[in-house]
C-alpha cells in the first residue's frame, strides 16, 4: 500500500510548482491558473486523508473547496477584465499602488 | 447622607455634556462657572461631613461591575484625597471666572472640556478600584491634549503630541504593573480582584521579590512620568508653556502622579524586594529635581517656561517627602502638592495675563509693569514669594516639613537639596526685578491692568495662599492621620 | 494682678501693626496722608503694652510671659518676654514709633505713601514677632518676613533700576544666611527628635525650654565631617550664627548693606540701622546658652565681629555717600555687637548684657544719625558730602542732634563716672571685654580688632560731621530746617542717645543677666560653658587705668585727625584721596568685593554650572524623548518600503515566514 | 528578472522541503488498511447524503456565496459603459 506521505509529498510538490508560478508570473490570467493549482494540491490532500482517516468529511470539504474555486475564478477573471479596461494590461507588476 | 464621592464625579461630568451643546460663550462660561459651583458646593458639603481623626474611607460606596474579574465600582475620599478634591474644586470656578473675558473661538468645548477634566482628576482622586482608577487616569489626557492642541500657543501640536504619548507610554506601563499585581493576587487569593486596597495588602505575600520589584517599578515609574520628576520631566516644559493659561492651570490641578504616590506606591514601599534601595531611588529623584529645576528655571527666558521649570523643582519635594518616609515627611509632601497647585495657579495665571496684555512672556522684553499693572504685581507677588518658600505663605509649611522630617532618614539628599533655595530666591526675584520693576519698557505700548474678575479669581488664590500658610491644620491634620496610617503599616512590617 | 493682665494684651504687640498693615494696605489711599495714622496708633499701642510689660518685668524679672499655642503638626507659635524681649520689644516699638511719626513728613510729597506706611507697618508686625517669639520655628518665620519687608522697601522705589537690583541683592544674601539657619533648625529637629524619642503630646520640642534642655546630650553627638569630630551643636550654632551673619550683614555677608541705602531714608534707619539688622545679635543672644556649650562657636562669632567692625570701618572713612558712611558704621557696629557676644566665652552671661546693651544704645543713636541724614536729604536734595559743607547754620537743629549722636558712636565720655554719652557705656565695655578676654586667654587680636575700629569709627563719623555741617556750601542748594513732625523724633532721639547709657548702665546689666533664669528657662551658664571648654573670669573692674581710657583717647585722636583733615583742611587731599592711590582705590572699591561676588562666584561658577547643567543635562534627557520619537518615525518611514503593493512578494513573504516559523518551531522542540 | 526567479525557486523549495520533511517525518495515524471494497468503489452516494444532512448549512450558504460571486463577476465582467 502506498504511505499517505507521498500523497502529501505530491501534494507539496504541486503547491509549490503553484506557488513558483504565482511568484515570478506577472499575468494576471496565469497567475489564477497558478493559484487553482494550489488549490487543487489542496484538494489532494484533503482527499487523502480523507481515505485514510476512513472518513468522508475531507471529500465533502474538497467539493466546497472546488466550487469555491470557481467562484473565486470568476470573481477573479471579472477583476482582471475590470483592470484590463481601466489599464489595457493586466502585469501585476505594475499595479501597485496600494505601495507604502 | 448623599453619594458625595459618585456625585462629585458625574456632576462636572453632566454640566461637561451639556456645555459641548452650548451655542453661544455666555452659556457655556455660564454653565461652566455653574457646573464648577455645584461641584465646589458637594466638595464643601464633603469637607464639612469629614472626620479628620480617621484614616478609614469614608464616604464608601460599591457596586458590582464585572463579577467575574472581581471589578467593583467602588469609590471614597479619605485623607488622601479630600485636600486635592477640595483644591480642584476651588480653583476650577475661579479658574473659569479668570478665563470669563477671553475671547476664543470654540467656547462650548473650551468649557466643557475644563469640566470634564475635573470630572476626570476627580474620578481618579475616588477611585478605589484599579479599573476605575485607571479609566480615570486615561481620561485626563484627553481634556489636556485638546486643550494644549486647540488653544495652545505656536508649537501647540508638538507639544500636546508629545505630552500625550509620553504619559500615556508611562500609563501603559503603570498598567501592566496592575495586570502584573492583579494575577499575582489572583494566584494567591484564588480570587480576582481589582481593589485598590485589597491588591496593595496583597503585595507583601507575593513569594518572588522580583517580581514585587518589577510590580512597584512599573507602577510607580507611570506616577513618576506625571508628577513628573527628573528624568521624566521632558514633556513638561513645553505642555505647560505651549498650554493656554486655563490649560496650564488644568496641568498644575493634575495632581494624579503624587496621589497614586501616595495611595498605591508608599503601602506598597516597604514589601519590594529592597526598599531601603527604592528610598535612596526616590530620595535622589527628588533632591536632584528640586536643585535641577531651579537651576535650568534661572536660564529660562521665558516666564512660562521658567515657572514650568520651577514647578518641577517644586515636584520634587513630592517625591523627597514620600522617599523620607515618616508620617511628618509624608504629610509634607502632600500639603505640597495641595500648596503647589495653589500657588503655581496663581503664577500662570499671572504668565497668562502679562501675555495677553503686554503680548510677550520674554523677561528681558517685560520691564516696568508694576506701574501699568499694580494689582497684577501685589497678587504675583505673592504667588512669587509662596513659590520660593517665604514662610507665612503655604509654600513654605510643605518645604518646611518635607526638609525637616525627610532629613531623619536622608540627611544627604535634605541638605543637597538646600541648595536650591538661594537659587530658587535667585531666579524668583530675577524675573521680577526685569518683568515687574525698574524703567517701563515703552515699546510694550499701553497695557492695561487685569480686570475686576482676574483680581477677584488670582486674590481669593492668593489668600488661600496666605490662610494656609498661617493655619494649615484643616488639611495638614487630615494628612497627617493618613499619612501615621500608611507609615504604621511599614513599622507594623517592621521595615 | 496688674502683670497677669498686661499678660493677656501680649499677643496685641505684633498683632495691632499687622492688622495696620491691612488696613493700610487697602484703604490707605482713601485716608489722608497715606493712613499712615493707622500704623503710628497701632504702634504706639505696641509701645505701650511692651513699656508697660517691661516694667512689669523689671520689677520681678522671674516670672516672664509665657504662652504657647499649637500651630500645625507638632509645632507651636508662642510668645515669651524675658529680660531679653522685653527691652528689645520696648526699642523697636518705640524707635519704630518715632520714624513712622518722621515718615509722615518725609514721605509726604511721594505718592506711593499707602504702600510705604502699610509695608513698614507689616516690618515693625514682623520684627515683634520676631522679638516675642517662643521658639525657634516662628522666630524664623519672622525672620525671613522682616527679610520680604526689607526686600519691599529697599525696592521701593521699583522704577529705579538701582532699586531694584539692590532690593534683589539684599534678599539673596540675606537668603543665604537664611538657608543656613534653616539648615540649623533642620539638623536641630531632627537631633531632638532623637533624643527625645519622637514627638510627645504637651511638648513643643522646638521651644526654647526644650532645646536647652538637651543641650548637653546636643553637644555629646559627634559627626564627622572632612575627618574632623565635630560636636552637633557646634554644627548648629555655627548655623545659626550663619543666618545671622546674613542679616546682621557680617563679612562675608555684608555686601548687601551698603546698596540697601536705596531705598527711602527711613527705610534705612528702621530696618538697616535700628531694627532687622540687629535680629542676628538677638538670634546669637536667644540661643547663648547654646552658644557657650559648643567648643569653638563662640571664638567664631568673636573673631568675624572683631575683624568686620574693623574691616566696615575702614571703608567707611573713604565713603563720599551720607547714607553709605552710616551703612559702614552700622556694619562695624554690629561687628562690636557679635564681639561682644563672642566675648561671653569668658565673661559668661555678662556678653549678652553687654552686646545687647550696645544694640540698644546703637539703635538710638544710629537711628538717629540716619533721620537726621533724612532731614539733610529732605532739606538739600542730594546726599553726596562733596556737595555738602556749611549746614549747620542753615539746619541747627539737626546738626545739633547729630553731633550728639556722632559723639554716641564715638564713644565719648568719661571712665568711671556715669558721664557719658550712651555708646561710651556699651561700646567701652566691650572694649573692656575683649581686653579681659586678651588677658585671660593670651589672645589680643579681638582687643586688637575692637580698638582700631574704635579709632576708625571716631575719624568717619566726624568727617562726616565736618564735611557737612562746616566750611561753606560746595554747591548750590537752598537748605531749610525742617518741619517739627520731623526734628522732634530728632530731638527724642538725641536725648537718647546722650543720657540712656549712663541712666541705665548697671540695671540694664543686671536685668539682662535675668534672660536665662526664670521662669520659663533656667539653665546654668557655668556648667554650660563647661561642656563648650570655656573658662569664665569674674569680671571687669580691675583693668589697668590706660586700658579704661583708651577707648576714649583714639575716640579723641580720631576727632583729631578729623578736626585737622576736614575742618581745618591742613592736608591737602587731593593726593591721598585720588584713584591713583591704590589703597584709596581699594577702599573706595570697597576690597572689589562687588566684582569678586558677582563675576567671580556668582557669574563665573554659579552661572558656569548652570549653562553646563542646562545646557548638556536638559538637552539630553529632552532629546533622548524626542529622539526616540524621531528614531520610531524614521524606522517606520524606512520599514513601510517592505509594503511593495505587489502581491507576488506577500505571497513570497508569506511562505517564507510560515517556513521558517515551522523550522523554528521543530528546532525549540527538538531542544526541549 | 533572473534574481527573483531564482529566489522564487529558492523560496518554493523552502517550503517543498518543510513540508516534505514534515510530511515524511511524521508517523501519520492512519486505518492501517484501506477498505477494499471492490464491488463498490463509488462512495458518491454517501458524500450525498452527508452533504444534505450533517453539511446542509455550509452547502446552503456555499450556494449563496456562489450566486454573489456569480452576479458581482458579471457585473464586473459587463462594465459600466456597454449597457
Amino acid at each position: 500500500m502506498i504511505p499517505l506521505s507521498f500523497y502529501l509529498g505530491l501534494s507539496a510538490l504541486l503547491f509549490s510548482i503553484g506557488l513558483y508560478g504565482v511568484m515570478t508570473h506577472k499575468n494576471g490570467i496565469r497567475i489564477i491558473m497558478c493559484i487553482e493549482l494550489m488549490l487543487n494540491s489542496a484538494n489532494l490532500n484533503l482527499v487523502a486523508f480523507s481515505s485514510y482517516t476512513n472518513t468522508l468529511d475531507g471529500q465533502v470539504f474538497a467539493m466546497f473547496s472546488i466550487a469555491l474555486a470557481a467562484a473565486e475564478a470568476a470573481v477573479g477573471f471579472a477583476i482582471f477584465m475590470a483592470i484590463y479596461r481601466m489599464h489595457d494590461k493586466i502585469n501585476l507588476d505594475e499595479l501597485n499602488i496600494l505601495r507604502w | 447622607m448623599l453619594p458625595v464621592a459618585s456625585l462629585l464625579i458625574l456632576v462636572p461630568l453632566i454640566f461637561a455634556a451639556v456645555t459641548f451643546f452650548t451655542k453661544t460663550k455666555k452659556q457655556a462660561a455660564g454653565l461652566g462657572l455653574l457646573g464648577s459651583l455645584a461641584t465646589l458646593g458637594l466638595t464643601l458639603y464633603a469637607y464639612l461631613n469629614f472626620d479628620s481623626n480617621t484614616a478609614a474611607m469614608q464616604f464608601f460606596e460599591s457596586m458590582e461591575w464585572i463579577p467575574s474579574l472581581g471589578v467593583n465600582y467602588s469609590v471614597g475620599i479619605d485623607g488622601i484625597s479630600m485636600p486635592l478634591i477640595l483644591l480642584n474644586s476651588i480653583v476650577i470656578p475661579l479658574l473659569i471666572l479668570f478665563s470669563w473675558k477671553e475671547d476664543r473661538e470654540a467656547p462650548n468645548r473650551f468649557y466643557g472640556l475644563i469640566l470634564t477634566m475635573q470630572a476626570a482628576v476627580i474620578g481618579v482622586f475616588v477611585a478605589l478600584d484599579f479599573l476605575v482608577f485607571y479609566i480615570f487616569w486615561e481620561l485626563t489626557l484627553i481634556p489636556l491634549f485638546f486643550m494644549v492642541n486647540i488653544w495652545g500657543g505656536e508649537k501647540r501640536v508638538h507639544a500636546s503630541y508629545k505630552f500625550f504619548i509620553y504619559t500615556h507610554v508611562a500609563s501603559l506601563i503603570m498598567l501592566l504593573g496592575i495586570f502584573g499585581l492583579f494575577y499575582a493576587s489572583w494566584q494567591q487569593t484564588g480570587a480576582p480582584s481589582f481593589d485598590i486596597r485589597e491588591l496593595v495588602a496583597q503585595f507583601q505575600f507575593f513569594e518572588s521579590g522580583l517580581l514585587r520589584d518589577a510590580i512597584f517599578l512599573s507602577i510607580i515609574f507611570g506616577f513618576l512620568a506625571k508628577l513628573p520628576v527628573f528624568p521624566f520631566h521632558s514633556w513638561l516644559p513645553d505642555a505647560y508653556t505651549e498650554a493656554p493659561t486655563a490649560g496650564s492651570v488644568l496641568f498644575i490641578l493634575l495632581k494624579i502622579g503624587g496621589y497614586g504616590l501616595f495611595r498605591i506606591s508608599l503601602p506598597m514601599l516597604p514589601n519590594t524586594g529592597s526598599p531601603d534601595l527604592m528610598i535612596t531611588m526616590l530620595g535622589l529623584l527628588g533632591a536632584f529635581s528640586i536643585v535641577y529645576g531651579a537651576l535650568v528655571a534661572l536660564r529660562q527666558k521665558d516666564l512660562k517656561r521658567m515657572i514650568a521649570y520651577s514647578s518641577l523643582s517644586h515636584m520634587g519635594f513630592v517625591v523627597l517627602g514620600s522617599a523620607g518616609f515618616i508620617a511628618l515627611s509624608v504629610s509634607g509632601a502632600m500639603f505640597q502638592q495641595f500648596s503647589h497647585g495653589l500657588i503655581m495657579s496663581i503664577l500662570f495665571m499671572s504668565a497668562g495675563a502679562i501675555q495677553t496684555t503686554a503680548g510677550t512672556r520674554i523677561i528681558n522684553n517685560l520691564g516696568g509693569l508694576a506701574k501699568k499693572m499694580p494689582k497684577l504685581t501685589v497678587v504675583m507677588m505673592v504667588g512669587f514669594m509662596a513659590s520660593l518658600g517665604l514662610p507665612g505663605l503655604s509654600g513654605f509649611i510643605a518645604e518646611f516639613l518635607v526638609f525637616t522630617f525627610s532629613y531623619v532618614n536622608l540627611p544627604g539628599f535634605v541638605l543637597f537639596a538646600l541648595l536650591a533655595i538661594v537659587i530658587t530666591a535667585g531666579y524668583h526675584l530675577w524675573a521680577m526685578q526685569r518683568a515687574m520693576f525698574g524703567v517701563y519698557n515703552e515699546k510694550l505700548g499701553d497695557v492695561s491692568d487685569i480686570n475686576s474678575l482676574q483680581v477677584f479669581s488670582m486674590g481669593a488664590i492668593a489668600l488661600l495662599v496666605l490662610y494656609f500658610g498661617l493655619n494649615p491644620s484643616p488639611v495638614l491634620n487630615m494628612m497627617i492621620t493618613n499619612s501615621e496610617a500608611i507609615v504604621s503599616l511599614a513599622a507594623a512590617l517592621g521595615v | 494682678m496688674v502683670k497677669t493682665a498686661l499678660e493677656e494684651f501680649a499677643f496685641l504687640i505684633p498683632l495691632l501693626p499687622a492688622l495696620a498693615f491691612v488696613i493700610t494696605f487697602f484703604f490707605g489711599k482713601k485716608m489722608p496722608s497715606g493712613g499712615a495714622i493707622v500704623p503710628i496708633m497701632a504702634i504706639a499701642a505696641s509701645f505701650v503694652i511692651s513699656l508697660a510689660i517691661t516694667l512689669g518685668l523689671l520689677a520681678n524679672p522671674e516670672e516672664v510671659v509665657s504662652q504657647s499655642y499649637s500651630w500645625f503638626a507638632v509645632l507651636n507659635i508662642g510668645i515669651l518676654i524675658d529680660p531679653l524681649a522685653a527691652v528689645m520689644l520696648s526699642m523697636v516699638s518705640f524707635v519704630s514709633l518715632l520714624i513712622h511719626i518722621y515718615a509722615v513728613s518725609y514721605m509726604s510729597h511721594d505718592p506711593g505713601k499707602p504702600r510705604y506706611f502699610a509695608e513698614t507697618a507689616l516690618f515693625t508686625a514682623a520684627m515683634l514677632s520676631l522679638v516675642l517669639s517662643d521658639n525657634i520655628l516662628q522666630l524664623f518665620v519672622s525672620w525671613e518676613l522682616v527679610g520680604l519687608c526689607s526686600f519691599l522697601l529697599i525696592g521701593f522705589w521699583y522704577e529705579k533700576p538701582s532699586a531694584a537690583a539692590a532690593a534683589k541683592k539684599a534678599f539673596l544674601t540675606t537668603r543665604i544666611g537664611d538657608v543656613m539657619f534653616l539648615t540649623g533648625i533642620i539638623i536641630l529637629t531632627s537631633d531632638l527628635m532623637r533624643l527625645a524619642g519622637g514627638f510627645q503630646d504637651g511638648t513643643y520640642l522646638l521651644r526654647f525650654d526644650e532645646i536647652f534642655s538637651y543641650i548637653p546630650q546636643l553637644s555629646a553627638l559627634q559627626a564627622n565631617i572632612f575627618g574632623f569630630e565635630v560636636s552637633h551643636l557646634t554644627i548648629i550654632t555655627l548655623l545659626f550664627f550663619g543666618g545671622a551673619v546674613g542679616k546682621s550683614g557680617q563679612f562675608p555677608l555684608h555686601v548687601w548693606l551698603p546698596d540697601a541705602m536705596e531705598g527711602p531714608t527711613t527705610v534705612s534707619a528702621l530696618i538697616h540701622a535700628a531694627t532687622m539688622v540687629t535680629a542676628g545679635v538677638y538670634l546669637v543672644a536667644r540661643t547663648f546658652p547654646m552658644f557657650i556649650a559648643a567648643p569653638d562657636s563662640l571664638m567664631v562669632v568673636a573673631y568675624l565681629g572683631g575683624f568686620t567692625a574693623l574691616f566696615a570701618g575702614t571703608m567707611g572713612i573713604v565713603m563720599n555717600d551720607l547714607k553709605r558712611v552710616l551703612a559702614f558704621s552700622t556694619i562695624s557696629q554690629l561687628g562690636y555687637m557679635m564681639l561682644g557676644l563672642g566675648l561671653g566665652a569668658t565673661i559668661g552671661l555678662e556678653a549678652v548684657g553687654i552686646s545687647i546693651f550696645h544694640l540698644i544704645n546703637h539703635a538710638f543713636f544710629k537711628a538717629l544719625l540716619f533721620l537726621c541724614a533724612g532731614s539733610i536729604i529732605h532739606a538739600v536734595g542730594t546726599q553726596d558730602m562733596r556737595e555738602l559743607g556749611g549746614l549747620g547754620k542753615v539746619m541747627p537743629i539737626t546738626a545739633a542732634t547729630m553731633a550728639i549722636a556722632a559723639l554716641a558712636l564715638a564713644g565719648f565720655g568719661i571712665p568711671g563716672t556715669s558721664m557719658g554719652t550712651s555708646g561710651f557705656f556699651s561700646k567701652d565695655a566691650i572694649i573692656e571685654a575683649a581686653y579681659l578676654f586678651g588677658e585671660h586667654s593670651n589672645n589680643w587680636i579681638p582687643y586688637l580688632f575692637s580698638i582700631a575700629a574704635a579709632l576708625l569709627t571716631s575719624v568717619y563719623i566726624f568727617r562726616l560731621i565736618f564735611m557737612t555741617f562746616t566750611g561753606k556750601p560746595r554747591s548750590n542748594y537752598h537748605g531749610h530746617e525742617s518741619p517739627a513732625i520731623m526734628t522732634i523724633p530728632l530731638s527724642i532721639l538725641a536725648v537718647f542717645a546722650l543720657v540712656f547709657g549712663g541712666l541705665t548702665q548697671t540695671g540694664f546689666m543686671a536685668f539682662l543677666e535675668e534672660t536665662f533664669a526664670n521662669s520659663f528657662v533656667n539653665v546654668d551658664i557655668g556648667s554650660l560653658a563647661g561642656i563648650g571648654g570655656n573658662e569664665l573670669v569674674e569680671a571687669a573692674g580691675h583693668e589697668p587705668l590706660l586700658v579704661l581710657w583708651m577707648p576714649l583717647i583714639v575716640a579723641v585722636a580720631g576727632l583729631a585727625v578729623a578736626f585737622v583733615i576736614y575742618y581745618l583742611r591742613m592736608i591737602k587731599l587731593g593726593a591721598i584721596a585720588s584713584m591713583k592711590n591704590p589703597i584709596y582705590r581699594l577702599l573706595y572699591k570697597r576690597y572689589y568685593q562687588h566684582e569678586i561676588y558677582t563675576e567671580f562666584f556668582s557669574l563665573g561658577i554659579v552661572y558656569g554650572v548652570v549653562a553646563l547643567l542646562t545646557q548638556v543635562l536638559d538637552v539630553i534627557v529632552d532629546s533622548i524623548v524626542e529622539g526616540i520619537g524621531i528614531l520610531t518615525v524614521g524606522v517606520s518611514e524606512e520599514l513601510r518600503r517592505v509594503q511593495t503593493g505587489v502581491v507576488q512578494t506577500y505571497a513570497a513573504a508569506v511562505i517564507v515566514g510560515v517556513s521558517l516559523l515551522i523550522i523554528l518551531v521543530k528546532l525549540i522542540m527538538e531542544v526541549l | 528578472m533572473r534574481t527573483d526567479r531564482l529566489l522564487a525557486f529558492f523560496v518554493a523549495l523552502l517550503f517543498t522541503a518543510v513540508v516534505v520533511v514534515g510530511a515524511f517525518g511524521t508517523s501519520w495515524d492512519t486505518v492501517s488498511e484501506l477498505p477494499a471494497n471492490p464491488a463498490d468503489q463509488s462512495n458518491i452516494e454517501a458524500i450525498g447524503m452527508l452533504i444534505f444532512t450533517q453539511f446542509v448549512a455550509p452547502f446552503e450558504v456555499l450556494s449563496i456565496v456562489l450566486l454573489a460571486s456569480l452576479i458581482g463577476a458579471i457585473y464586473m465582467a459587463k462594465g459600466e459603459g456597454n449597457q
